[in-house]
């Protein structure tokens, strides 16, 4: 076993625990941050295995754009509550 | 049996987190958590393919110079079909995370069992 | 060659055309363009079905420079034709026969997007029809489930948000689960085009090598699309989708769209994995035994319904009983019968949904029984394609319903282990089906004690009347001389 | 035992309230439930009641149902996996006839030096050509869902006020802007040469595009991209893909020549449809990235 097995393993090992915890973590602000997290080493993973295209565009797509979707989303999501509230009140 | 699960280690991997991605898609109540749990499998599914296309010691399939000998280059395909699926997953994150606003600005909450229950009662009490 | 097999190319290419520019035209010329596109696409699949039946094999069309198993391909037989035929068909009197609802339940800035959603439809399910290729089923199985949710929410009242997020749940499940399987398949053949698979596959089933990924990823991709067509475990996204949509769209949702999986199904397991390494495998079994519990689930929810959409969208389930009962029961005549069920379903769901609908709407738009007596007094049409419809679910003579309940039986005889167990379910089936339907006709034709609604004006009905007369003509007339569409299926399923 | 009474259950089947569980005992219902009560023990209560109850007990049960579920799979798929060719390994069947064309021959059929680009451009572009359909469809979907939600949303006016305050992080993004729209451009222009193509460069021109939207607002941003003019991109892009590649699969299926030559490999302007395909291909994918945002943002384009 060399360095760059040593690597992609605790990659993976990363990738795992950064996988499991996204699904788990009760705040979904901190779950979308460990999901960026887990799409950027990804990327590294697809840039180990020779896919160079691959690599690009999720790190573009998956930490990028999906979680600016992410946050834009969970940004509405408590306008709407502050708005209900204060129609409440 | 051990070692060959070992040797594919990264496929055991995917094959945990898909499994991990789609338990939280199909139990977990909450709409937002679905979504990522609907990322994480889908993603799984394209590391366990990206797999496939690695061959040990050989490069990116981009060609160097005047060398097209097939036995110097990794496999192109699972590549283009990733490639294919990433973007299919990012479309339909976007339309799911619109519906889930949609859902929130009607029912003021992200449990689907709660909403379902509001919904009936709503045609319940239209009647 | 004769020119008419560039068709389905052309026909693909320009229902995406179709959807493209209708997001950017009006409402009315998004919907005539959207129109004379499926009507186009209806006939020239009529040619060349007429040109492949006389050919008596089937062609297979390169899509581009490159043949199998390097580039995508088409597969061009006459089953494929004749299904693409029904289904453009069946979507053209749905867009037509749920106009005036389409008027109502859309607002006034989208309704052209609702076109450019029938039309990704389209594409979709002449792509999943024709294609030789898994992963361009997996690519055009998205776009469906997109276009379909599209269908589904565009009508926006709480429910169908709701209706349409968990469709979309368990749509995802299915395409994630087909993809997995996929890349197993692909895994151990390293192929994604169909006849190469087939013969890989095959060879791997004799060697009895690789056993276990292929077991895993044929049951992966059966899932995957039993799932999303809605088998039975599965069905509960279908009483709210079908139940609070836009009439057009439960109508093309329920008869094309999960037929268009099933379809595709079963052009897998005779183009790709080989009906012998399929059934040698034994997931046949499965789907037999969740089918027919499925005939018998969704009949009884649908009698303790008193919402008619939602009665009728629990029939639904039923019937996609019946269809996988028949690819369980054998590849030949079962197979037979499930694809003449997939028609007669095809032919009969929209029907009913959107004679529904116009009941309801003469009935002052409530969707209960009560409210409901009488209602075919007020509009005769809207009863008339109702109870054709009823009376093909239920299977009396002279319509397609029995013709599919004799096909069913008469595969039946063929196994000696399901024989008995197909004909008890078939025969409660029968009954329980004759339950609901029944009584929703004897209600439609008391007449109440309260006066009548008025009958609504004849102008406003033209396209629904329109419609439901082809609909329930075709569904007689198929009915009646059953023989030759039952040979163009076997003849069909020869040259799979 | 109740006594069951055809008459009142054949009226119920007419009227479609039919239920098999009439049949049994009612054990539910309040003893103080008579007729000349105002309240009645519905069905419809009876069951929200039972569903209430399961509610809760699957909240329970949620972790464990979920862990078993997972290990059932994952079970199942090592048991698949156990068998597969090894990884990385030269032999494997996925590495057939198939590869050694794509590689061995691509560059000289497609013209491209990526032969990831001649495979998802040239010899499976029907797949592509559906892929971006998806991206249009998704597009159109949202567009319909939020552009629903009416008026437009003003919150964002006033995060960009406080925006406007924060200058040190508009001038790292006045800086980072046009690195990031260039290296889009080089890997959308560069996709038959090298790593990219039009998904990985639109992605990063849209995500571009999104971060100058956050930190300058739309206004800025709709003097060159609004709605007319993102309608106009993808309805030429998606055209120009869909007819050129009809044009292509047209004349291979019928053994025509096409004009378009593959030219020099390594050049900028060869690989013949490769590159314009890959520039309509990113374009329509940077615009459909910050249509995304913008709708999601402020309910229009």
């Amino acid at each position: 076993m060399n360095l760059s097995d040593v690597f992609m393993i605790s990659l993976l090992a990363l990738l795992l625990l950064s996988g499991i915890s996204a699904c788990l973590t009760k705040n979904l602000l901190v779950s979308f941050i460990i999901f960026m997290a887990y799409s950027v080493i990804m990327s590294v993973v697809w840039a180990l295995l020779q896919a160079p295209d691959l690599a690009i565009t999720e790190a573009a797509v998956g930490a990028g754009i999906s979680s600016v979707l992410l946050f834009i989303t969970l940004k509405k999501l408590r306008d709407i509550q502050k708005r209900s509230e204060d129609e409440k009140t | 049996m051990l070692q060959t699960l070992w040797e594919n280690r990264i496929q055991c991997v995917a094959v945990l987190i898909f499994a991990v991605g789609f338990s939280t898609l199909l139990l977990h109540r909450n709409l937002v958590k679905k979504i990522i749990g609907l990322n994480i499998m889908d993603t799984a599914a394209y590391l366990f393919l990206t797999s496939i296309g690695y061959i040990r010691g050989r490069l990116a399939p981009i060609i160097v110079g005047t060398d097209t000998d097939p036995s110097h280059y990794a496999n192109p395909l699972p590549a283009g079909l990733v490639l294919t699926g990433i973007v299919v997953s990012v479309s339909v994150t976007a339309l799911m995370l619109a519906l889930t606003i949609r859902l929130y600005d009607q029912y003021h909450t992200l449990n689907l069992d709660e909403i379902y229950y509001m919904a009936l009662r709503e045609q319940e009490g239209g009647q | 060659m004769s020119f008419s097999v560039n068709f389905p190319l052309f026909c693909i290419v320009g229902s995406l055309l179709t959807a493209v520019v209708s997001s950017v035209l009006g409402d009315r010329w998004a919907r005539r363009v959207c129109m004379a596109m499926v009507s186009v696409v209806a006939v020239l699949n009529g040619v060349l079905l007429g040109y492949l039946t006389g050919l008596g094999r089937s062609v297979s069309y390169t899509m581009g420079h490159y043949p199998h198993p390097w580039g995508n391909e088409l597969t061009l037989d006459s089953l494929e034709a004749l299904v693409s035929v029904v289904f453009s068909l069946v979507l053209l009197l749905c867009l037509l026969g749920g106009k005036a609802q389409l008027q109502r339940d859309l607002g006034d800035r989208k309704r052209n997007l609702y076109y450019v959603m029938a039309a990704l439809v389209q594409t979709s399910l002449l792509a999943l029809v024709y294609t030789n290729d898994v992963f361009t089923g997996y690519v055009f199985i998205e776009i469906c489930t997109i276009a379909s949710c599209g269908l589904l929410m565009i009508r926006q009242i709480g429910r169908t948000t709701l209706a349409s997020v968990r469709y979309m749940i368990f749509s995802l499940i299915g395409s994630g689960l087909f993809m997995l399987g996929v890349v197993f398949l692909y895994n151990i053949t390293g192929h994604l085009l169909m006849p190469e698979l087939k013969q890989t596959l095959a060879d791997l089933w004799q060697s009895g090598l690789y056993r276990a990924p292929l077991l895993t990823g044929m049951s992966l991709i059966t899932i995957g699309l039993a799932i999303k067509s809605g088998l039975f475990p599965f069905h509960f996204w279908m009483p709210d989708t079908y139940g609070y949509a836009t009439p057009s769209s439960a109508g093309i949702l329920s008869g094309l769209v999960s037929k268009g999986y099933i379809f595709l199904l079963l052009k897998l397991i005779f183009r790709a994995f080989g009906t012998q390494v399929f059934y040698g495998a034994g997931i046949h079994h499965i789907l037999y035994l969740l089918g027919v519990i499925g005939m018998v689930v969704g009949s009884v929810s649908a009698i303790r319904e008193d919402d008619i959409f939602r009665m009728v969208a629990y029939s639904s389930a039923a019937q996609i009983g019946y269809i996988y009962m028949g690819i369980g029961i054998s590849p030949d005549l079962g197979v037979t019968a499930a694809v003449y069920h997939i028609l007669t379903h095809a032919i009969t769901k929209p029907a009913l949904f959107l004679a529904s609908a116009q009941l309801t709407d003469g009935a002052g738009g409530s969707k209960r029984f009560r409210e409901l007596q009488g209602a075919a007094y007020s509009n005769w049409v809207a009863g008339l394609g109702f109870s054709v419809g009823a009376l093909s679910m239920i299977g009396l003579p002279f319509t397609m319903g029995l013709i599919a309940k004799y096909l069913f039986a008469r595969a039946a005889f063929q196994s000696e282990l399901k024989m008995i167990p197909t004909l008890v379910v078939l025969g409660i089936s029968t009954v329980l089906n004759t339950l609901y339907f029944a009584r929703t006709i004897l209600r439609l034709y008391n007449r109440p004690k309260r006066k009548l609604a008025k009958p609504c004006p004849v102008r406003r009905q033209i396209p629904y009347a329109v419609s439901a007369l082809v609909l329930s003509g075709m569904n007689l007339l198929l009915g009646i001389v059953a023989q030759p569409l039952i040979s163009m299926i076997e003849q069909g399923l020869k040259q799979f | 035992m109740k006594k069951h009474n055809w008459k009142q259950i054949l009226r119920q089947w007419d009227e479609g309230r039919f239920d098999l569980t009439m049949a049994l005992p009612e054990q539910t219902e309040p003893d103080h439930a008579g007729p000349d009560l105002p309240y009645r023990w519905d069905r419809r209560d009876r069951v929200r009641a039972l569903e209430r109850r399961e509610l809760r007990l699957f909240e329970r049960m949620y972790p464990w149902l979920s862990a078993l579920l997972c290990v059932v799979i994952v079970l199942w798929l090592f048991w698949a996996v156990a068998e597969l060719p090894a990884f990385g390994d030269p032999q494997a069947p996925a590495h057939n006839q198939v590869m050694e064309r794509y590689v061995g021959r691509g560059t000289q059929e497609t013209g491209a030096v990526n032969t990831v680009a001649g495979v998802i451009l040239d010899y499976r572009a029907f797949d592509t050509l559906g892929e971006s359909h998806v991206l249009f469809a998704a597009a159109t979907a949202v567009l319909v869902l939020l552009m629903a939600a009416g008026k437009e949303d003003g919150e964002y006016r006033r995060e960009l006020a406080i925006m406007h305050t924060e200058s040190i992080l508009r001038n790292t993004v006045r800086v980072i802007v046009p690195v990031v729209l260039l290296f889009g451009l080089y890997v959308m222009f560069n996709g038959h040469l090298g790593p990219g193509g039009g998904f990985s460069g639109g992605a990063v021109l849209g995500a571009g595009l999104i971060l100058y939207a956050i930190s300058f607002g739309f206004d800025a941003i709709e003097r060159f991209l609004n709605f007319r003019s993102y309608r106009a991109t993808v309805l030429v892009s998606l055209c120009f893909y869909s007819l050129a590649k009809c044009y292509a699969f047209f004349c291979g299926a019928n053994h025509l020549p096409v004009i378009f030559s593959a030219g020099t490999p390594g050049r900028i302007f060869s690989a013949g449809l490769i590159l314009p395909l890959n520039l309509a291909v990113g374009l329509i994918v940077a615009c459909t990235m910050y249509g995304f945002y913008s709708v999601f943002k402020r309910g229009r384009i």
